[in-house]
């Protein structure tokens, strides 16, 4: 077993907790917690494959996670202030709960 | 000698000096700026008298200097003293001076003086350096500066609308034809590579430039030298008021008389028979005395006809300046004539001898007009003989030289000059026919204002209390008429010194014709002379009727020409009017492409929102709005799957990925 | 290398070598640790007594003098009280979290610390590559400790407290941040030896190139050290705990032993954020004038140290506190544009390089002023200064 | 030479005026006239330093700067000066204190109105100086925006719907300019001047094109074709050439009198520099294609603008068209020396000729349009705001020195030898008659034109009995004459000893016609 | 410097960390613990990237997920407490999702072992990571994508602010009403 696919399974594990999180959950923000765990695991893989992988491009792995967590950020800072907004207009963070565009 | 050439520069350089000083100086001090113009035109006289001596003694001399480079190019302006430009020199000197003198007397009350003798500076240095320069370009500018001095000389009373409305008349006109200069001076400059006459070989007047510009033609087949020549001429005719733009030279009257005098009759009107006989060589290309170049013939046809109708016109005008102008220009076409037909020589002299007893004549009407407080019309003049005896002496003199009266008058010989030559040119004889009977004319109508004028008893107000003028207005005057006198000693046929000294190539004429002209030149003189003593001997009678005699006579032919044959009226009936119309539409348009932008900006915006409004509701609505219902129809069945539960979709999400990913891993192993 | 300024390399170079080699890193990292945990507590500890005392020179009052010579010792006493006192945990409390949180706010400045260069050759844990980044990453963990401590707390003036520094710790963090990028932008590297190394060229022959005396430096550190306050929860930005109030924050509910730490992390941070602004604007170790390199180059950074203490001081004792609403207004709406300008400055500077001194200070002081001045204005014009009438 | 980078710190020292001006205290606001005309004649000593130290022969750029910028837009910083950018930046430098001199003080926000005004000093220089098309075309928006602003608070009744015309229809132009230039960095991967002339000569700019848009089914040819005429458009709008030029008569009327007088004094140069240094040397060959169309444009653009003129009756009207027929004889020399049939060392100088006289001519009638306006100027303020034809006459004996200035300067506008406008005329038509003689023949009306209708306004104003109503009217003071007397000197000079001028211009125009060759 | 163990010490406390708080952020009943393991397990995801070389990417992790994103979940919890009880409710069909992950899991690491060996060999020299190449390229090549993040990142902060601005149509939660737990934050303004 090699470091590489050490660190691919324990990318793949978080990402399964945080797959895990994302569906059980019933509060908006914990599933967004969930969701950035997954984010996370997407970027340690990234940064495995620059480390071990076959051919190493010069610091394409970093750079792509160096973009993955700005963006993270940015999806995190709307997500919060959007579930924000919703729990002013409707006074619940749960997820099943916000359903007005049911069709 | 060399020195001479170099410094030539100083002589115009002198009066546009005391123009410069006198137009900062104060305007109450204006006569310190008279005392400096007239102190720096005489010291330039002096040395015109000395470069004109060195002349006669050693031969032509000239230096360039360059002005400014282009290209790889260099231009150069240069200063030539030769027999042409010497005797040019040494005449508007001498007669600018006792112009700028008279000027002192008659301009002694007008507030603006000063003023009026910057511009008299100004012009004399623009005049000498026209003469001086040995460079077109040079030529061209000093020529353009005359045109201004003139401008602003003709409008010197401004605040009267004729003189305004004159001033820029004559600008204009003879920008026309300085138009027609600029372009042969350009065509002349990239022919020849060169727009100095002289320039060791090099020189545009110069054999060199001249055989290469002899053998080509331009488009059209004229000849290369022709056109160019006939181009140059255009500045000729406007500048020395040949027909047809020779209107602006009668109105420029509106100046005061020292300004007539000075410009528009010894000097500047000659600018432009000058610039023919400077460029003689180049006019005369290609041309023999059999058959003379093409603008030769032009330009002797155009002087014919100009000489009569400037006779003509003159016959018929009141104004005692208008009929001098008039005959000014019918002299200005003597000279063309004699230029074309003759050589340099023959106009020049005539030039040389005109301008002494035109300015004569102008100074002395200047004088009757400072006598008789500003009276102009000859038909409230008369009986002058005895209340100013001088200036009615020295006009005499003035009108027989200008008559051609026999012998002892300059005018004579120099007129008869011309008439010789007409009378050997080979391609017509008309001309000759045409200036003999201008002669006539010529001795006729100076016969009519002297009987106006002098004869009889006065008619108005202001000549009953005329008086004789200082001075200051009566030397100038003796000393004219003394040197149109003196200079029929050095142009007779007999003894040509100044034909031979201006052209020193010109072959002397055979004496038996000479002979034949010279009694038929008195005899039209003689004819002349003695109609109008008939016709107007009893003038104060014929002026009861309030009709002059002629008109009683040949009533149409004399209204016509009172109107001088309504060259005016033709040129506002036209060419203004046209440029007027031009004006107004060209505005119009103008207008009317502002607002069409604004239009076309506004319409593209309506005519768009009309096409989207219309393709959105009539295409894209319609059918959207059914494809729209069906597919809401089918879409609210799926909706059911879509209840809001993002967590059910995500499942069915993951998965999806799941198998796929396993299908995936499956494939690849296999 | 003199003796005085490497005194303290070389006795750390004598101790290390009586170890054997493989044990030699562990035991060099041990004194530097131990170091950096004896020098920092006792500035602390002095600290308090001076600032206690300064203070009330300024409100007219004597001020601590009762332990030890003028009462210097009195910092020695405190400790002692608060190590005694009885360590109260409400009930309601999360206990675990309540615990943890004193840890979290005291471990980050000391981590930053040990990344100060505090004397030519002397720091703890060299980063050449992320030195600065080290530094600032370190620094947000204490967001997380002051919230911790806030929530964890069950207290209304707890949670406000700690709702409150979040706020202003986050918002100031910016141009902090914006504020040290003009200087790596210049520099070309986050070791912080690297941007010392940079500001060590002479100029005129006796002045160093400080970062502080060009146009960008100038402004940046007036910046920094503005945003450094507030980091710090220094007066006048010390609303997280403001006593009149919200009792005393988020550590309103905390006595004894970690209340003490509380203490000692935030002055902590103060002096980590200081030594950072020396390091990048104030030539770290670096003196003034090349005729002082005869000082030793520690004594140069923690009498930097001592100068900043002084002036925060004196701050503290003049200035008042701000309102809440002024104070995130003062931070996005001032402070972080003009640090955005300074950045531009700073580009513009080093694009500059090859101009005369002269010229180049002149595009960079009116890109700086311009704005600076049109926006103060506007800024004033939008907030005038508040008139209290109590007559009417 | 100097080491000091004249051109960038020339360019930006009237920023330092606008900032000083800025904060300003209101109190201060009389003292902000003081101020800018110190920092304009600063900036005019920084000009006549650089033309002091300019060396003529070889006609190469000099003062170059360079430094890249953002090098993935093809944006470097690059700027030279040469013959043919020299005399424009003198004209800048002179004209703005001039401007400044002569203004009357704006009643309202006087520190924004000066600070515009140096602002679009160094709109201005920074365009004449500038060899990249980026800042190139930051420099060029940047003379826009303050003019538009200058009109639109400060300007005459219709000022809102004049800036609204002046800027829509620059804007316009620069769109197109923009657009063109986008696909030939698309074709070529740069923005340089040097460089696209040096690609377009070697042909490798048209196969870069058809490379970047073979999308389009275009050959190379149409495609050079319309980058030519987007950038043609976008400066003879500047210009203006016929017809893009409705919104000049407005603007110009419209405009505070010394904006009008920088607005056709230098604003009006930044096209036909663009003509020159970006135009012709990118696209020659599409140029002599073209050249026929152009020409007629060109002389429409002489001839025409004189027509109308000889029906306006308002001042500033007269001599805002008055400007569209001498900017049509640059143009003139300009195209002219493209045209490709002769080709021969002799022609090489016609087309010299040609250039220089258009470079002379800018210069020229940059300041005689800027004595001209400002006196117009002064009548305006000595009368209220009025400026018909009628509401004048005869104050030649009422303001002779007043007289004496405006007939110096109209006759230096009509190209009265001895005066500046002569030489460039003469020049251009040296040039253009040889090379171009059906265009010089249709051009020459317009010559005699602008003489009728300017003699037309001297006769008009000046001369005739006193117009009752200008029984009070005063003569130029003496601070007048001194702010009017260099410029009044400028038109004489030139005119007598053009050498002054021709010796920075003609080394450079000389290379560049050796860069013609094709 | 002798090879590393594949499966060290150290790696075996990183992951630990990693792992273990992230399925404690995941089922922790507290939100706010889930927040406060949230940061755990990025810490140690951070020392993860520390290990490998990468040490920029390890210290902006923290300084990002730690510093920013952490704070603003647990801010985000706190600002949005109230309605329901701090405690989370019985989760959503637990099994299903636990069952999918596991399964995801499960094919993930089928895959990854499976082609391991042959596909992923270790690479010649290990890359290195300096900072300074990392910002060229980042300038150079990277530079529209840079300006596009960054272009994003100022949209998300000003749409974020817009987002969570009091909307003028509602007005905000009269204080004091609901929630189990004792402590209650007056509303205050968002930053």
């Amino acid at each position: 077993m090699s470091a590489a696919t050490l660190h691919l399974l324990l990318a793949a594990a978080m990402f399964c907790i945080g797959l895990a999180g994302a569906l059980c959950r019933r509060n908006a923000i914990l599933v967004l917690i969930g969701i950035e765990l997954m984010l996370n695991a997407a970027n340690l893989n990234f940064l495995t494959f620059w480390k071990y992988g076959p051919q190493p491009q010069p610091l394409d792995g970093p750079v792509f996670v160096l973009f993955s967590v700005a963006i993270a950020a940015a999806e995190a800072a709307v997500g919060l202030a959007l579930i924000i907004a919703i729990h002013r207009r409707y006074r619940t963070t749960q997820l099943e709960e916000i359903s007005r565009l049911r069709g | 000698m060399e020195n001479l050439a170099k410094n030539l520069w100083v002589i115009p350089l002198l009066p546009l000096l005391a123009a410069t000083v006198g137009t900062f100086l104060p305007r109450r001090l204006h006569r310190v700026t008279a005392g400096l113009s007239v102190a720096a035109l005489a010291t330039a006289a002096i040395l015109a008298a000395a470069a004109f001596l060195s002349v006669v003694r050693g031969g032509a001399l000239y230096s360039n200097v360059p002005w400014f480079e282009t290209g790889t190019l260099s231009v150069r302006v240069g200063w030539i003293l030769d027999p042409l430009s010497a005797a040019m020199l040494l005449m508007i000197t001498v007669v600018g001076t006792l112009i700028f003198i008279f000027s002192t007397g008659y301009m002694a009350e007008d507030p603006d003086s000063g003023r009026f003798f910057c511009f008299l500076s100004l012009f004399a240095a623009a005049m000498l350096g026209l003469i001086l320069s040995n460079s077109l370009l040079l030529l061209f500018i000093c020529w353009e500066l005359v045109g201004l001095a003139s401008y602003l000389l003709i409008g010197f009373w401004y605040s009267r609308p004729p003189a305004a409305d004159a001033a820029r008349k004559a600008f204009l006109t003879t920008r026309i034809g300085d138009l027609g200069f600029l372009v042969g001076l350009i065509w002349l400059y990239s022919e020849s590579g060169t727009v100095l006459f002289y320039d060791q070989g090099a020189g545009c007047l110069e054999p060199a430039a001249l055989s290469g510009i002899a053998g080509r033609a331009t488009a059209g087949g004229l000849a290369l030298g022709t056109a160019i020549s006939l181009l140059l001429f255009c500045g000729a005719v406007g500048k020395s008021g040949q027909l047809p733009l020779h209107v602006w030279l009668p109105d420029a009257m509106e100046g005061p008389t020292p300004v007539s005098a000075l410009i528009h009759a010894a000097t500047m009107v000659a600018a432009g028979v000058f610039l023919m006989a400077r460029m003689f060589p180049l006019v005369a290309l290609g041309g023999s005395a059999e058959l003379p170049a093409p603008a030769l013939v032009v330009m002797a046809w155009t002087g014919a006809l100009t000489a009569l109708f400037g006779a003509l016109t003159a016959v018929a005008q009141t104004d005692i300046k208008r009929i001098l102008a008039y005959s000014t220009i019918s002299q200005l076409g003597f000279m063309m004539m004699g230029l074309a037909t003759g050589g340099p020589a023959v106009g020049m002299v005539h030039l040389l001898t005109h301008a002494f007893f035109k300015a004569l004549l102008f100074l002395g009407a200047g004088s009757v007009i400072h006598g008789c407080h500003g009276e102009q019309d000859i038909r409230h003049l008369g009986g002058l003989r005895r209340r100013m005896p001088l200036t009615f002496a020295t006009y005499a003199v003035g009108m027989m030289a200008l008559s051609g009266v026999p012998v002892f008058f300059s005018g004579f010989w120099s007129k008869d000059a011309i008439l010789h030559s007409l009378s050997h040119w080979a391609p017509s004889r008309v001309p000759f026919l045409l200036g003999v009977l201008t002669a006539a004319v010529t001795a006729f109508y100076m016969t009519r204002q002297m009987i106006y004028v002098f004869a009889g008893t006065s008619r108005g107000p202001d000549s009953a209390h005329a008086h004789e003028g200082s001075p200051v207005l009566t030397v100038p005057l003796g000393i004219l008429a003394g040197a149109s006198i003196a200079l029929s000693a050095v142009t007779t046929p007999f003894r040509p010194w100044l034909e031979h000294f201006l052209s020193p190539a010109s072959t002397p004429s055979e004496s038996g014709s000479v002979w034949g002209i010279l009694i038929l030149s008195a005899l039209a003189c003689g004819a002349g002379l003695a109609a109008g003593g008939i016709l107007y001997r009893n003038l104060g009678v014929a002026l009861k009727t309030g009709r002059d005699p002629l008109e009683r006579w040949v009533p149409r032919m004399y209204t016509l020409m009172r109107d001088r044959f309504r060259f005016d009226e033709f040129y506002r009936a036209t060419l203004v009017k046209w440029v007027g119309a031009a004006a107004w539409i060209s505005a119009a348009l103008d207008q009317s492409l502002g607002s069409v932008f604004r239009d076309l900006a506004s319409f593209a915006a309506s005519a768009g929102s009309w096409l989207s409004r219309t393709v959105d509701q009539g295409v894209l609505n319609a059918s959207f709005d059914d494809g729209c219902q069906a597919a809401r129809d089918a879409g609210g069945l799926l909706s059911r799957t879509h209840d809001g539960q993002p967590q059910r979709s995500l499942r069915i999400l993951i998965a999806g990925v799941i198998a796929l990913a396993a299908g995936l891993l499956f494939l690849a192993t296999s | 290398m003199d003796a005085p300024d490497q005194i303290f390399v070389l006795l750390k170079h004598a101790v290390v070598s009586w170890f054997p080699t493989p044990v030699q890193p562990w035991i060099s990292a041990v004194l530097s640790i131990g170091a950096i945990l004896a020098v920092y507590p006792m500035i602390f500890a002095l600290t308090t007594v001076i600032e206690r005392k300064a203070l009330g020179r300024i409100q007219n009052r004597p001020g601590p003098n009762r332990v030890g010579p003028a009462g210097f010792l009195q910092f020695a006493a405190d400790g002692i009280k608060s190590l005694t006192k009885e360590d109260i945990v409400p009930r309601a409390a999360d206990s675990v979290v309540h615990f943890l949180a004193p840890l979290v706010v005291v471990v980050p400045p000391l981590l930053a610390l040990a990344v100060l260069p505090v004397g030519r050759n002397m720091v703890a844990l060299d980063l050449p590559e992320t030195g600065l980044l080290f530094f600032l990453m370190v620094g947000t963990a204490v967001e997380l400790g002051v919230f911790m401590a806030g929530w964890s707390s069950h207290n209304k003036y707890s949670l406000l407290g700690a709702m409150r520094a979040i706020a202003q710790l986050l918002s100031y963090e910016l141009p902090l941040l914006l504020s040290t990028v003009s200087v790596v932008m210049l520099t070309g590297s986050l070791s912080l030896n690297a941007i010392i190394g940079h500001q060590s060229e002479v100029h005129a022959g006796v002045l160093l190139g400080w970062n502080v005396f060009t146009p960008w430096g100038a402004a940046g550190a007036v910046l920094f050290f503005i945003a450094a306050l507030a980091e710090a929860n220094r007066s006048p930005f010390d609303l997280p705990e403001a006593e009149s109030e919200i009792v005393a924050g988020y550590f309103t509910e905390y006595s004894g032993f970690k209340f003490a730490l509380f203490f000692l992390g935030e002055y902590l941070g103060l002096f980590a954020v200081s030594g950072l602004g020396i390091t990048l604007f104030l030539g770290g170790w670096l003196p003034p004038l090349t005729v002082l390199s005869w000082v030793p180059s520690w004594l140069w950074f923690f009498g930097k140290l001592a100068v900043l203490m002084g002036i925060f001081i004196w701050l503290r004792g003049t200035l008042p506190r701000l309102r809440m609403d002024q104070l995130m207004r003062f931070a996005w709406q001032f402070l972080l544009p003009m640090s955005l300008i300074n950045l531009l400055v700073a580009a513009l500077w080093q694009y500059s390089t090859p101009w005369p001194h002269l010229l180049r200070w002149l595009p960079a002081a009116i890109l700086f002023g311009i704005p600076y001045l049109l926006y103060h204005r506007a800024f004033l014009r939008q907030h005038p200064p508040r008139t209290y009438r109590y007559a009417s | 030479m100097t080491d000091l980078p004249m051109l960038t710190l020339m360019t930006l020292t009237p920023l330092i005026g606008v900032v000083v001006l800025m904060v300003l205290p209101a109190s201060l606001a009389r003292a902000s006239r003081p101020i800018t005309l110190g920092i304009s004649l600063l900036t005019l000593l920084e000009g006549v330093f650089l033309a002091h130290q300019f060396r003529t022969e070889g006609g190469q750029l000099q003062f170059i700067e360079r430094a890249p910028w953002i090098p993935s837009v093809g944006a470097e910083y690059f700027v030279g000066v040469d013959g043919l950018n020299l005399l424009l930046i003198l004209l800048t430098t002179l004209l703005i204190p001039f401007a400044i001199a002569t203004s009357p003080f704006p009643s309202e926000r006087p520190r924004l109105y000066f600070a515009l005004i140096l602002a679009l000093e160094t709109g201005l220089l920074g365009n004449f100086t500038a060899l990249n098309f980026v800042h190139w075309f930051l420099y060029w928006e940047l003379g826009l925006i303050p003019a538009y602003f200058l009109i639109k608070f400060w300007g005459g009744p219709g000022r809102r719907t004049a800036a609204l015309q002046f800027f829509l229809f620059t804007f316009a132009g620069s769109v197109a300019l923009l657009l063109a230039f986008q696909a030939l960095f698309l074709a070529t991967g740069t923005m340089d001047f040097p460089n696209l002339a040096a690609l377009a000569r070697d042909g490798s700019l048209s196969s870069g094109l058809s490379r970047a848009f073979a999308w389009t089914g275009l050959n190379p040819t149409r495609l050079a074709s319309i980058l030519f005429l987007g950038t043609f458009a976008g400066l003879a709008v500047k210009i203006p050439l016929v017809p893009f030029h409705t919104w000049l008569p407005d603007t110009y009327a419209e405009a505070p009198t010394s904006v009008t007088l920088l607005l056709t004094g230098a604003l009006s140069k930044m096209g036909v520099y663009g003509i020159l240094r970006i135009l012709i040397p990118i696209f020659p060959a599409e140029t002599r294609t073209m050249l026929s169309p152009i020409l007629v444009g060109v002389v429409v653009s002489i001839v025409f603008p004189t027509l109308v003129a000889l029906a306006q009756t308002d001042l500033k009207r007269i001599l805002a068209y008055s400007s569209i027929n001498h900017l049509g004889y640059c143009l003139l020399g300009i195209f002219v020396a493209l045209d490709p049939v002769p080709q021969g060392p002799q022609w090489a100088n016609e087309r010299a000729a040609a250039l220089n006289g258009a470079v002379l001519q800018m210069f020229n009638h940059g300041i005689n349009a800027a004595l001209l306006f400002a006196l117009v100027g002064i009548l305006e303020q000595r009368t209220g705001g009025r400026r018909q034809l009628e509401d004048f006459g005869g104050l030649r004996a009422r303001a002779p020195i007043l007289a004496g200035m405006l007939g110096t300067a109209v006759f230096a506008s009509l190209g009265l030898p001895g005066l500046s406008g002569f030489i460039g005329e003469f020049l251009i038509f040296k040039g253009a008659f040889p090379l171009a003689p059906g265009a010089a023949a249709l051009a020459l009306p317009g010559l005699m034109m602008t003489a009728v209708f300017l003699l037309t306004l001297l006769h008009r104003v000046l001369n005739g009995p006193v117009n009752p109503a200008r029984q009070e009217f005063q003569d130029l003071s003496r601070r007048e004459c001194l702010v009017l007397a260099p410029m009044l000197a400028l038109l004489v000079l030139p005119g007598i000893l053009p050498q002054l001028l021709l010796r920075w211009t003609n080394p450079s125009v000389v290379a560049f016609v050796a860069g013609l060759a094709p | 410097m002798p090879p590393e163990p594949v499966l060290s010490l150290a790696f075996a406390i990183v992951a630990g960390l990693v792992l273990g708080g992230s399925v404690a952020a995941v089922s922790c009943r507290n939100r706010v613990h889930a927040g406060l393991f949230l940061a755990v397990a990025l810490v140690g995801l951070a020392l993860v990237f520390l290990r490998m070389g990468a040490e920029f990417l390890g210290f902006i992790q923290i300084l990002v997920y730690v510093g920013a994103v952490a704070v603003l979940i647990v801010f985000a919890i706190l600002l949005t407490r109230g309605s329901d009880s701090a405690h989370e409710r019985r989760s959503n069909a637990p099994g299903i999702g636990i069952g999918l992950a596991v399964l995801l899991w499960g094919v993930l690491a089928w895959g990854i072992l499976h082609r391991s060996p042959g596909a992923i060999a270790t690479p010649s020299p290990p890359p290195s990571m300096a900072v300074r190449d990392l910002g060229e390229r980042l300038l150079r090549e990277e530079l529209l994508p840079l300006q596009t993040v960054g272009l994003l990142l100022t949209a998300a902060l000003i749409g974020a602010a817009l987002i969570a601005l009091p909307e003028p149509g509602i007005s905000p939660r009269p204080s004091g009403s609901h929630g189990s737990a004792g402590t209650e934050t007056p509303p205050s303004s968002p930053t």
